[in-house]
């Protein structure tokens, strides 16, 4: 198929985020054209929100995408199983809760009466939140309760906090740390200390099953490079963010301040791990508080590890679940 | 001297059938009855009524059973009380307005819709505020596809003729109401319809240049065969002009009776004999004024 | 020059209120920065070229959108106009569709021009497309009857008719719509410069929010009003003005 | 009956076109969904009475809103008619100004009014007002002078001329503005409602496009023409009809 | 018998003082000089010029140094060549349009700006369409502030006046040429100014109507001693109407000649002395106008 393989062009999809580590700093160092070879064209697009990105591939505009885990589940039911498969992780972890100073919040009792913001009505955060506040005897004000849970845009809840107007909220990075350093918050737990291992995933790699289905090795040298970027990343954290917050400056026009970015990157994990269990764990979730729809939809499918797993084999690593 | 290219002997009287007599009539009128003859007519009115919607559910009746023949090269003036549809009649023969009964014919076919056959001099004008002088007098030549070259040259002879050669470039705000007036005149006249429908196309004018024009008019008409229907509320301009005078009633709009002017051309505005037949036509319009005064107010007078 | 300091003093006050509010700390400056905040942020933005670039892009965006929407609203306002049954159909939904907010053509837009330039169009056109239509059949109901059964008069008919008169005539109406079609196409660039990470002022803009950065976001807001200003003054007060010369038309005191 | 007829026919063409391009299954359902699947959707909202609320909510909001900006754009439109120093700061900046996208004002809507529906109405506000002071102010200046001076003449002055004269001799050119900042209205009301969760219709067609929805989406599309559609129904057509009644205003044919 | 208030003795022609006769004219005119006399005038115009900006950089001289007095209560009628700079002048009394030099008084005070004791009739009308033909009437009472029930009563009177009562509830559009015109004289009477400026205001009336008109307008001159400046472009109408007639030269618009009409009143259209009268002012009239065509065609003649 070498002649075929000569006119492809893939066409990848991320954001100009810190959880998006691989992709940026991949794109560049031109990491992955080197590593498809000069055979494969790559064709990078830069999203702004998961919507996007997912409609994007659904009219089979891109290939792959980093994407989060929200994003990637409405996508695949709503494809019914048929768009997409994850086929690595690229980030776990990065979401607190951060609560205001002065808002009088010691310990979980106190959230009694108290207003609560996450990102996005039945997103990560907003799942966390809740099932965090059911774990602890409470309920939001829509279940009866008398938490109230208000999904906002990450950079309103900054102003509210400003304001005086919100108490907490259950946000990712890089606003948990600017809540604490810009919003006179101060941060209550991270997420990752309620997970197992203290790994949940934040950002992954999907691939639409049309790809992985026609071109399975180019996905696999797609993910043999994202795995040794990992590596390299992991290895090389003050270089890899200078690059990465430069890349995100040319992209967007605005760099992150250096102590956000590594305030929020500490509270990171750049993996290659999906951390599957802890998708379906917070998909659960989410089914319990009403956000799936009727039915529990079989998320056994949205997996497809097998590449990852040869790689890492390859590597002679241990595989993951 | 006529330059009048039709020449018919007296008829009765067109509603109470009085015959009139075959030689000239005093006054120089003589009574006609258009719908008597059977020749080729230019334009030819059948049962002609017209309907307004007015306030509420209410309607008038602006033209109630027209018949009326226009010979080709004829010159018909219609005269008659203020409101009592003469620019109604002129929009349905126009094409631009459909009457609620009858039908016109135009060389005995039937007409539908407007043509560059027939142009109306509209009482309101109707001059494009967009364009220029010239170019609202070449736009009927434009839309007919008449050459550029000749177009222009046209334009610059009728703009001199109505004496407005000099205002070629500027916008019709810019001009006068009888500056406008003229701006139709020539607009019309450069498109040179088979049939001139003209709606009090001097009204706005002084003496002066109105009779220069009354000249200009006459001498097109009678160089170039063209059918005129000519309304105006000037009486002895009527008599000036026309072969044919028809007064209309009222309201709603009939034809009370019809005057051949059997005065030899050129004529003049002020000659006694004009003067004259417009006093008979006048007696009679006033008549028909008072009567519908009259009727208007139940009996009461206007005090004064 | 007397009109240039008037102009002068109403901007300086203006600023100097701002200025006045930001110092007086009324909000955080997170949210409602000083006027120097927001000078540094333009003069960052034009040093690192990104404010040129982002011009550069959207403006070719807006022209190429706009002129296209407006020849495609005056053919579709022609439609409308000629053709009885589409006026029916189509003209009771002008509004209507015209009130579709631009986030419901973004996914037909990825949908038929994938990631291109062309889906950006695709959104510009959409949103600004019925409002010079809207605008076009308002002129042709409002327009004096005189001037069509003028034209028809003197032999115009069809696109004639259309082109030498009722277009002419609702003119006065269409700057109206071509005003506010600008603001529309505005609005949906910033729209479509959201499908993906385009380089624009939408995008400048959005970034700013996202990052709660008020500076970039009222900088941004500030270029899009000089390039309106300059638009408007350059376009529509040039026509306004012509329309008013030749039609004798004049603000009323 | 005729005419009824005749849409019945164009709209189920319309569907029908639909309906097969979604059964050839040129692009997946999850893209381009059937008309059975929006009519599903549909039906499900109303039975859950979730379109009904939001429907009830989001009309409350622009009948507000929309009053409000109606009114509040026609008193500016007054200030900058009557006002020469108004006019030349204020006028070329109304174009500009309007086309500031409705994300530029959710910052300010935040900050003043917290989460509250006056923050909602103050993004719709921001975002109709200066469509309607445009188009009033493209009137005044395209209005024929005679009816100013024929005002003056017969003693109107200052608010009396405004509110006797040039108001209603302008209202053909307001029309089209109330239009337009219709459109602007509901655009700016669902930028608005995805401020917070607020029940509206936006917010509906933010879910429907956050879990990639696109039945929901055009769902919600169909109430928003729908109610645009009865809206220009009954209110800008009769008032357009009103008014050709009264000037003897007449489409041309 | 004459209703005239005022009654002054003949003056020296205008511009060429050629002394006229101290007895009436033997066709019942008498050349005056209205800058002669010092007693209070009603309306003084003093050296009024005009400019208008025509297309690209020229400029048309509409009125050249214009000086003229209206005496309280004085007929002045206006005649003079299309185009002259009537409508101008009267726009400029009207306080509508800034004279580029000279100024107005009214009263012996400086005008600045319209105001409700100068009512000017436009040539264009100026009806509003969005009013029906009574709230048209009624619209420079209401401004005055005149209350509702006077203003009604008024409105049937003043509508009655022009024979359009029955239209009370109609829209502009839905009236003839004719009506319009009336609808205007009825809301510029019912505005019961001291001073009524009018343009040319029977132009589009039939003969009878004016006729009509003409009575009731005299009359209600007289009894009210309104000063009343008349263009008109109809020479008879003037000398009919006028107590004085000033006669406008081509362009720019001068006063050629003004003539103080020494007719007893109640006069008639058709009168010979009328006719008489007029037939003088209209040589001269006929003079201006060949004049300055040939001007205008640099001795090139229209061929006929
Ligand atoms: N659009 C309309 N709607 C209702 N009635 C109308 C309309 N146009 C004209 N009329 C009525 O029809 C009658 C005839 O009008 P028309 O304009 O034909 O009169 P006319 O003979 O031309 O009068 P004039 O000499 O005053 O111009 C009038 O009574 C008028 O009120
Ligand atoms: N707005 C304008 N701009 C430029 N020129 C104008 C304007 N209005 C009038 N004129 C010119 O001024 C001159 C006088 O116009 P005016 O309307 O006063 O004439 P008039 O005496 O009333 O004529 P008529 O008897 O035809 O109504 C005309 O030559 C006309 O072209
Ligand atoms: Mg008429
Ligand atoms: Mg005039």
């Amino acid at each position: 198929t070498g002649s075929l393989q000569a006119q492809t062009t893939i066409r990848v999809g991320a954001f100009p985020n810190i959880t998006h580590a691989q992709p940026m700093i991949g794109k560049a160092n031109g990491d992955f054209e080197k590593a498809m070879g000069p055979s494969v064209k790559i064709q990078w697009t830069s999203f702004n929100a998961g919507p996007s990105a997912i409609e994007a591939l659904f009219a089979g505009a891109i290939d792959m995408t980093y994407i989060g885990p929200n994003p990637a589940i409405t996508g695949y039911v709503r494809s019914g199983g048929g768009a997409l498969r994850v086929v690595a992780g690229a980030a776990s972890g990065g979401a607190s809760l951060v609560v205001r100073n002065d808002s009088g919040i010691q310990k979980p009792e106190d959230f009694h009466g108290k207003k609560v913001a996450s990102p996005q009505m039945g997103n990560t955060q907003d799942v966390a939140l809740r099932a965090w506040l059911k774990a602890h005897g409470m309920k939001s004000m829509d279940k009866g309760g008398d938490v109230q849970v208000v999904p906002l845009a990450n950079p309103d809840q900054l102003t509210l906090f400003l304001k005086k107007e919100l108490d907490a909220a259950w946000a990712p990075e890089p606003w948990a740390t600017r809540l604490i350093r810009e919003g006179n918050g101060r941060l209550f737990l991270e997420e990752r200390d309620l997970w197992p291992q203290g790994q949940f995933v934040t950002t992954h790699l999907i691939v639409s099953a049309k790809l992985l289905r026609d071109h399975p090795d180019l996905v696999k040298n797609w993910i043999r490079a994202h795995v040794e970027l990992t590596d390299w990343i992991n290895a090389h954290q003050p270089e890899a963010k200078r690059i990465l917050n430069q890349q995100i400056q040319k992209e967007t026009g605005k760099a992150l301040p250096p102590a956000v970015l590594d305030e929020a990157f500490a509270r990171l994990q750049v993996t290659y791990d999906p951390v599957r269990n802890s998708l379906l764990t917070s998909a659960r979730s989410a089914y319990d508080a009403g956000f799936l729809g009727k039915q529990m939809p079989d998320l056994s499918k949205m997996y497809d590890l097998t590449l990852l797993n040869q790689i890492l084999a390859e590597k002679g690593r241990k595989a993951v679940q | 001297m006529t330059t009048n290219p039709i020449s018919q002997p007296g008829f009765s009287e067109h509603r109470s059938p009085v015959r009139g007599s075959v030689t000239p009539h005093k006054s120089g009128l003589v009574p006609v009855r258009s719908n008597g003859n059977n020749g080729t007519a230019k334009l030819t009115l059948k049962n002609l009524s017209l309907t307004y919607k007015a306030n509420g559910s209410s309607r008038l009746l602006a033209l109630d059973g027209i018949d009326l023949k226009v010979k080709p090269g004829e010159f018909l003036c219609i005269v008659g009380p203020s409101g009592c549809g003469k620019s109604t009649l002129l929009h349905v023969i126009a094409g631009l307005q459909q009457p609620t009964a009858g039908h016109v014919l135009v060389d005995d076919n039937l007409m539908d819709g407007p043509g560059t056959d027939r142009i109306l001099i509209f009482q309101e004008l109707g001059l494009f505020p967009w364009l220029t002088v010239s170019e609202n007098v070449e736009f009927g030549m434009k839309m007919k596809g008449i050459a550029r070259a000749e177009r222009q040259e046209k334009v610059q002879y009728y703009l001199r003729l109505v004496h407005l050669a000099q205002f070629k470039d500027s916008y019709i705000h810019q001009l006068s109401g009888g500056m406008r007036q003229r701006v139709a005149l020539a607009r019309a006249l450069a498109t040179e319809p088979d049939v001139l429908l003209m709606d009090e196309p001097f009204a706005a004018l002084d003496a002066q240049t109105r009779d220069l024009l009354h000249d200009e008019l006459e001498r097109i008409w009678a160089e170039t065969g063209r059918t005129i229907v000519f309304v105006t509320h000037n009486v002895r301009e009527a008599v000036r002009l026309g072969d044919r005078v028809a007064l209309f009633t009222f309201r709603p709009g009939r034809i009370k009776r019809e005057y051949k002017v059997d005065l030899p051309r050129p004529r003049h505005l002020e000659d006694v004999t004009v003067a004259k037949s417009a006093r008979e036509i006048l007696d009679d319009l006033r008549e028909e004024i008072n009567k519908s005064l009259e009727a208007e107010y139940a009996g009461e007078v206007l005090k004064r | 020059m007397k009109k240039f300091m008037r102009h002068a003093i109403f901007y300086s006050v203006l600023i100097g209120i701002w200025a006045l509010l930001a110092k007086l700390k009324v909000w955080p400056p997170y949210v409602f920065p000083s006027p120097q905040g927001v000078v540094e942020s333009l003069a960052a933005g034009f040093a690192d070229h990104s404010f040129w670039i982002a011009i550069g892009v959207s403006m070719k965006r807006m022209l190429l959108g706009y002129s296209l929407s407006v020849l495609l609203g005056m053919v579709l306002g022609l439609g409308v106009a000629s053709n009885k049954f589409l006026e029916e159909t189509m003209g009771g939904l002008l509004v209507s569709l015209q009130s579709l907010p631009s986030i419901c053509w973004l996914p037909l837009a990825v949908l038929w021009f994938g990631l291109t330039e062309k889906a950006i169009l695709f959104v510009v056109v959409m949103g600004s497309l019925l409002s010079v239509t809207i605008a076009m059949e308002t002129g042709r109901q409002q327009m004096p009857k005189i001037y069509g059964m003028a034209g028809r008069n003197l032999g115009a008919r069809g696109f004639r008719l259309f082109w030498h008169v009722l277009l002419p005539a609702s003119l006065p109406y269409i700057i109206s719509g071509l005003k506010q079609g600008w603001a529309f196409a505005w609005r949906s660039l910033i729209s479509g410069e959201m499908i993906f990470v385009s380089l624009g002022l939408g995008q400048l803009l959005m970034m700013g929010r996202d990052l709660n950065d008020m500076s970039q976001v009222i900088a941004v807001m500030i270029l899009i009003i000089a390039i309106g200003y300059i638009v408007d003054g350059l376009v529509f007060r040039t026509i306004e003005r012509r329309l008013q010369q030749k039609w004798g038309l004049a603000p009323a005191t």
